[in-house]
C-alpha cells in the first residue's frame, strides 16, 4: 500500500492474480500448484477471498494447505499442518502433477520471452553466467504439465526479453506446434499478470500480447517496458480497480492475521 | 549427500566444516544455507541440485561466488528440475539404474547433463526422459527420533528423506531424540534400524531448519544469512567464530545465540 | 475393476451381480471370495490379475471352473506378477504410459502377455521390464471414512487402493462411516475429494474382508467358501439366496449371518 | 504332531525350514520375504527360537512384522498391526524387493524342477490347464531378487519334476549362467526344505542333489519322490532330530498362543 492508501503496482498485480485464481476456480479449474513468493500470496489472497476456494498444493508434497500466515520458505510447516493429505515429493510430482491432476500452475521467473518461455537458471551465458539465479526447482514440469500456467512478474525491459538467455520451462517454445512436439500434457504459458496489466497468448501464433492494462496504466508504459515489440490487442481492456475489500484481506493475508 | 526442505542436517554439515573434508559431490534437490555454507568453506568440487537459493530470501551468495567467480574454487555443477531429482533418487531406493518421467523435452537443461536421455515408451511409442538413478556413497539425515535400535522415525514434510536413506551406500540419521519405544505418530516413516549405518543424537541439529513436533523454523536466521554470505570476509568471521572454534553443535547453537540475538530482538 | 487384500469392496461387487451388469473386464492384483461370485455369476469377460486364490484355504473353484471348463462363461485371462501389476498401477497413477522393473525375465509369463515388453536402460544398457501402464475406466475400492465433502480416509494395509483410485477415469469409494471431520490417525493416506468421483456409505461393506478399526476379517467365511463354491448347484443357490434376492448389503449380512451361524459355531 | 506325540514328516520339514532362516540370521542375513502357509508357519517359528530373530516381511507391505498368531491370509490385520513400518504394495516390491535388502525369499510352489524352477501357474498346457493354480503372486520377483530362496515343499513325484509345466519363477532356467544372463541380481534357489530332507543346487550344474536326510528317511523314499534321477550329495548328512522345545514351539505357534 502506498503511504497515501491508494494500491501500489505490486498490490494491483498481486489482486489481479487472485482474480484469475478466482475465475478458474469458478469454471471448475481449482487445483493449483505454488511456488513460495508471489505466487503464494496471491493464491492465499484468492483462497480467501472467493468461492470456491482454489486448492493449493505445494511442492513440498501438501495437498490442500490452508496457510494461516504467509510461509516464507516452501518447506514451512504451516504448509503441512493445514493440509488435507501430505505426501512425498516424488509423489507430489509423479502421482498429482505428472499425472494431469493440476489444473494451474503459478509460476515467476526472472525472463519470460514473447513467446511465453521461463528463464529461472543464469542470466548470461551458462558456462559464465552474468547472473546464477537459483535455478528450476518445479517450474519445467509444472509448465509441462499443468492445465495452464499463470505468470506473476514484475514488467521491465530487462524481464520480458525477446527470447530468454536460458530456456528452464516452455511456454510455447519457438511458436505454435512446439509443445505438442514435446508431448508436454499441459495447455501452457496461459495468462501472464504483471505491474502494469496482462498479457495472453494470441491464438494462432502464441505470441504474448497486451490484453488488458491496469487502470492509470499507458500503452506507451507497456512499451517501454517490454524487451520484445509488444502488440496490444484489438479490444484491449482495462482491468477493475483493486476494490477495498479485496485490498483490506490483502492487508491481513500479507500480515498473517489469523485468516 | 544431504536430504530436503524440513530436517535439513545443519549440524552434520558443520562437522563436515570442522574437519575439513574437502573435493565433495554433494547432492541435494534444494541446497540452501547450510550448502552455502559448505561451499563457501571450500569444501564441495562439484553439486548436483535443482534449486540453489534461500527459500523466501533471495540467492545463497557463496553458491554464486563460486559458480560466478569460482571463489573460493571452481565448482562443477549439474542440475536438474525437482520432478527429475525426485525420480533420479526414486530409481536409486528401487535399485533401477534409471527413472523415467515426462519432463525436461524443450528445456535447456537437456544440454547440460549426461544424466538424462530420450526414451521411446514400448507401448505407445511416446517420447520420456529417462533419469540416471541417485546412489549416493553416504546419505545425511535429519529426523525426528530413533528407538535404541536404531529404528528412525520422521514425520510433517517427509520430502525425499526416505528416497536419499533408500538409494545410499551409507545412510547417516541425526536425530533430536533417542527414545525407549517409537510411539505412534500420524503421518510417520519408520526406516528399520538394518537400512541406517549409524545414529547420532543431536538436539536440534536441524536448526535453523526444523524438525517437527520438536523445533521450529528460524526464519530470522535465514534472513540475516544474506547479509553475512554477500560478503566474503563477513562469511569467513563466522564460519570461523561459530563453526570452526566451537567443538560441537550445542557450542554453535550458544555462539550464535549469543550474536544473534540483539539483531533479531531488534528486526 | 477394484482394489487389493484388506478393503475389499464385497458390497459393490455384489451390487454389480443384482445389477447384472455383465461382460466386464476386471482388474485385480488378487482376486478372491467376490472375484469368483463375480465370475461364477457370468459378469466376468476378462481377468487381468497376478493371484487367484482363496488365502490361506485354497483354490477358487469358480475361477478354475471358468478357465478350466468356461463355466458358465469362457473367461480370457492376463496374468502378471504381484510386482508387475503394482508397477503398471503406479505407472497409470503417474499419468505414464508405462512402468519399469527388474521382472519377467526368464519366467513363462512373458509370453502371455502383449502388456510386458523388454527395454534397454539408456545408461547401463541392462534390458528391464516394461509393464504397460493400467487405466481403469472405473475403480471401486473400499475404505474407512470419509467427510461429508467427500475426502476419503484409508489406513492399515493400504496395498495398491491409492494406486487403483488414482489411476482410474472414475474413482468410487464405499466407506464404512461418514463423519463430520477427519481426525488423523497413525499412517492413514487421505484421498481429497476432488479425485473421488462418488462415495457410498456402507457399513461393513468389506464383508468378509475387514477394514482396520471397524470389523474384523471372517476367517470362517472364507474357509466355509470353500466347499459352497466347490459345487456349481450350491453356488448358484448361495447367490441366488443371498446376493440376486437381497436388496442390499444391510440384507445380505443379516441373510448369510442367519445361514451361516449355525456352522460357524460348531466348527 | 503324530497321535504318540512323535513329530509328523510336515513337523520335520518345518522345523528344519526354521532352523536354515536361523542359521541365515545368525550370519547377518536376517531380513525374509515371507508367503503365507508354510513358509510363513516357519519364519514364526525361527522367530520365537533363534537370536537375532529373522526380520519378516510381508508383500502386503508389513516390515517386521511380530504376529502373536499365524495370519490365515497375507493381508491379515496382525501382520500390520506388530509391524515396525507398512509400507504400500508398490513400495514393497521396489524399494525393498528389488532394490536387494531381502536377504531371504522363503517360496513354496506346485512343481519344483531339477534346477530349482518353480510353478505355481498351471499343470499342464497353459491353454487347457489340467490344474488352474492361483499364479506368480509375488514369487518371480522374489525368486529374482531375494539373496537366497529358500523352498519349503513336500517331496513327491508329481511336484519334483524334470521340467516344470510353466516356470512362474526362475531357480537357474536351463542351468549355470541363465540367472546372469537375465540380469537377476538375486542368488537363486538354495536350499529346498522338504518333508525327506534337505536339496542344494551342486555347484558347477547347479542341479539340486539331496545333500541331507531327515531321521528315519532312505535315500529310495527320496528317489520314488522325485520325478528326475535325484542324485546325492557325496557328503549326504542327516538332520538333527527335532528338539523338544522345537516341537513345543511349534505347537505354540499353531495354535495361536500368546508369542
Amino acid at each position: 500500500m502506498a503511504p497515501d492508501g491508494s494500491p501500489t503496482a505490486d498490490d494491483v498485480m498481486i489482486v489481479n492474480a487472485a482474480r484469475a485464481l478466482g475465475d478458474l476456480a469458478r469454471v471448475g479449474r481449482a487445483t493449483c500448484f505454488v511456488g513460495i513468493g508471489l505466487p503464494s500470496t496471491a493464491a492465499n489472497l484468492a483462497r480467501n477471498l472467493y468461492e470456491p476456494a482454489p486448492v493449493l498444493i505445494y511442492e513440498s508434497g501438501c495437498i490442500g494447505s490452508k496457510p494461516t500466515r504467509l510461509p516464507l520458505s516452501i518447506g514451512d510447516g504451516e504448509l503441512g499442518e493445514t493440509a488435507d493429505a501430505v505426501v512425498s515429493v516424488p509423489e507430489i510430482f509423479a502421482y498429482w502433477l505428472q499425472a494431469g491432476r493440476i489444473d494451474v500452475g503459478f509460476l515467476g521467473g526472472a525472463q519470460l520471452d514473447r513467446l511465453g518461455n521461463i528463464n529461472s537458471t543464469v542470466i548470461g551465458s551458462y558456462a559464465a553466467p552474468r547472473t546464477r539465479l537459483p535455478g528450476a526447482g518445479g517450474a519445467p514440469e509444472i509448465a509441462a504439465a499443468a492445465g495452464r500456467v499463470v505468470v506473476i512478474m514484475r514488467q521491465t525491459r530487462r524481464a520480458f526479453v525477446e527470447r530468454c538467455d536460458f530456456r528452464t520451462s516452455l511456454g510455447f517454445g519457438d511458436g505454435p506446434g512446439d509443445r505438442e512436439s514435446f508431448g508436454l500434457t499441459g495447455g501452457g504459458t496461459g495468462l501472464v499478470i504483471t505491474d502494469l496489466g496482462i498479457l495472453e497468448p494470441e491464438r494462432g501464433t502464441c505470441e504474448l500480447v497486451m490484453t488488458r492494462l491496469h487502470p492509470g496504466v499507458s500503452r506507451e508504459q507497456c512499451l517501454d517496458n517490454t524487451g520484445w515489440t509488444l502488440r496490444f490487442s484489438d479490444d484491449l481492456g482495462r482491468t477493475a480497480p483493486a476494490t477495498d475489500e479485496e485490498l483490506a484481506m490483502l492487508r491481513r493475508v500479507r500480515n498473517g492475521a489469523a485468516l | 549427500m544431504e536430504g530436503f526442505t524440513h530436517l535439513i542436517p545443519h549440524s552434520a554439515g558443520h562437522e563436515i566444516i570442522r574437519q575439513q573434508i574437502r573435493d565433495l559431490h554433494v547432492i541435494r534437490m534444494t541446497p540452501d544455507v547450510i550448502f552455502d555454507q559448505l561451499i563457501g568453506a571450500g569444501c564441495v568440487r562439484k553439486l548436483t541440485f535443482s534449486w540453489g537459493g534461500n527459500p523466501g530470501v533471495g540467492s545463497l551468495h557463496r553458491f554464486r561466488d563460486a559458480v560466478e567467480n569460482a571463489w573460493p574454487r571452481a565448482i562443477e555443477i549439474e542440475e536438474h528440475s525437482h520432478a527429475g531429482m525426485a525420480a533420479r533418487y526414486s530409481a536409486g531406493a528401487s535399485g533401477l539404474p534409471f527413472g523415467t518421467l515426462r519432463g525436461y523435452r524443450g528445456t535447456d537443461l537437456l544440454q547440460f547433463t549426461e544424466n538424462v536421455r530420450l526414451i521411446n515408451c514400448p507401448f505407445t511409442g511416446e517420447k520420456l526422459a529417462a533419469v540416471r538413478a541417485i546412489n549416493p556413497d553416504v546419505s545425511i539425515v535429519h529426523a525426528q527420533r530413533a528407538d535404541r535400535e536404531g529404528n528412525v522415525q520422521i514425520w510433517g514434510l517427509i520430502g525425499v528423506q526416505k528416497e536419499a536413506i533408500l538409494s545410499a551406500k551409507v545412510a547417516i540419521a541425526t536425530v533430536e531424540e533417542i527414545v525407549d519405544r517409537l510411539e505412534p505418530v500420524q503421518g510417520a516413516v519408520v526406516l528399520p534400524a538394518w537400512v541406517i549405518s549409524a545414529v547420532a543424537c543431536v538436539p536440534n541439529g536441524a536448526h535453523p531448519s526444523f524438525a517437527m513436533g520438536y523445533s521450529q523454523r528460524d526464519n530470522d536466521f535465514y534472513r540475516e544469512w544474506d547479509p553475512i554470505s554477500s560478503d566474503r570476509v563477513a562469511f569467513a568471521q563466522w564460519i570461523q567464530t561459530h563453526v570452526v572454534a566451537t567443538d560441537d553443535h550445542e557450542a554453535f547453537l550458544n555462539s550464535i545465540s549469543k550474536a544473534h540475538k540483539g539483531g533479531r530482538s531488534g528486526a
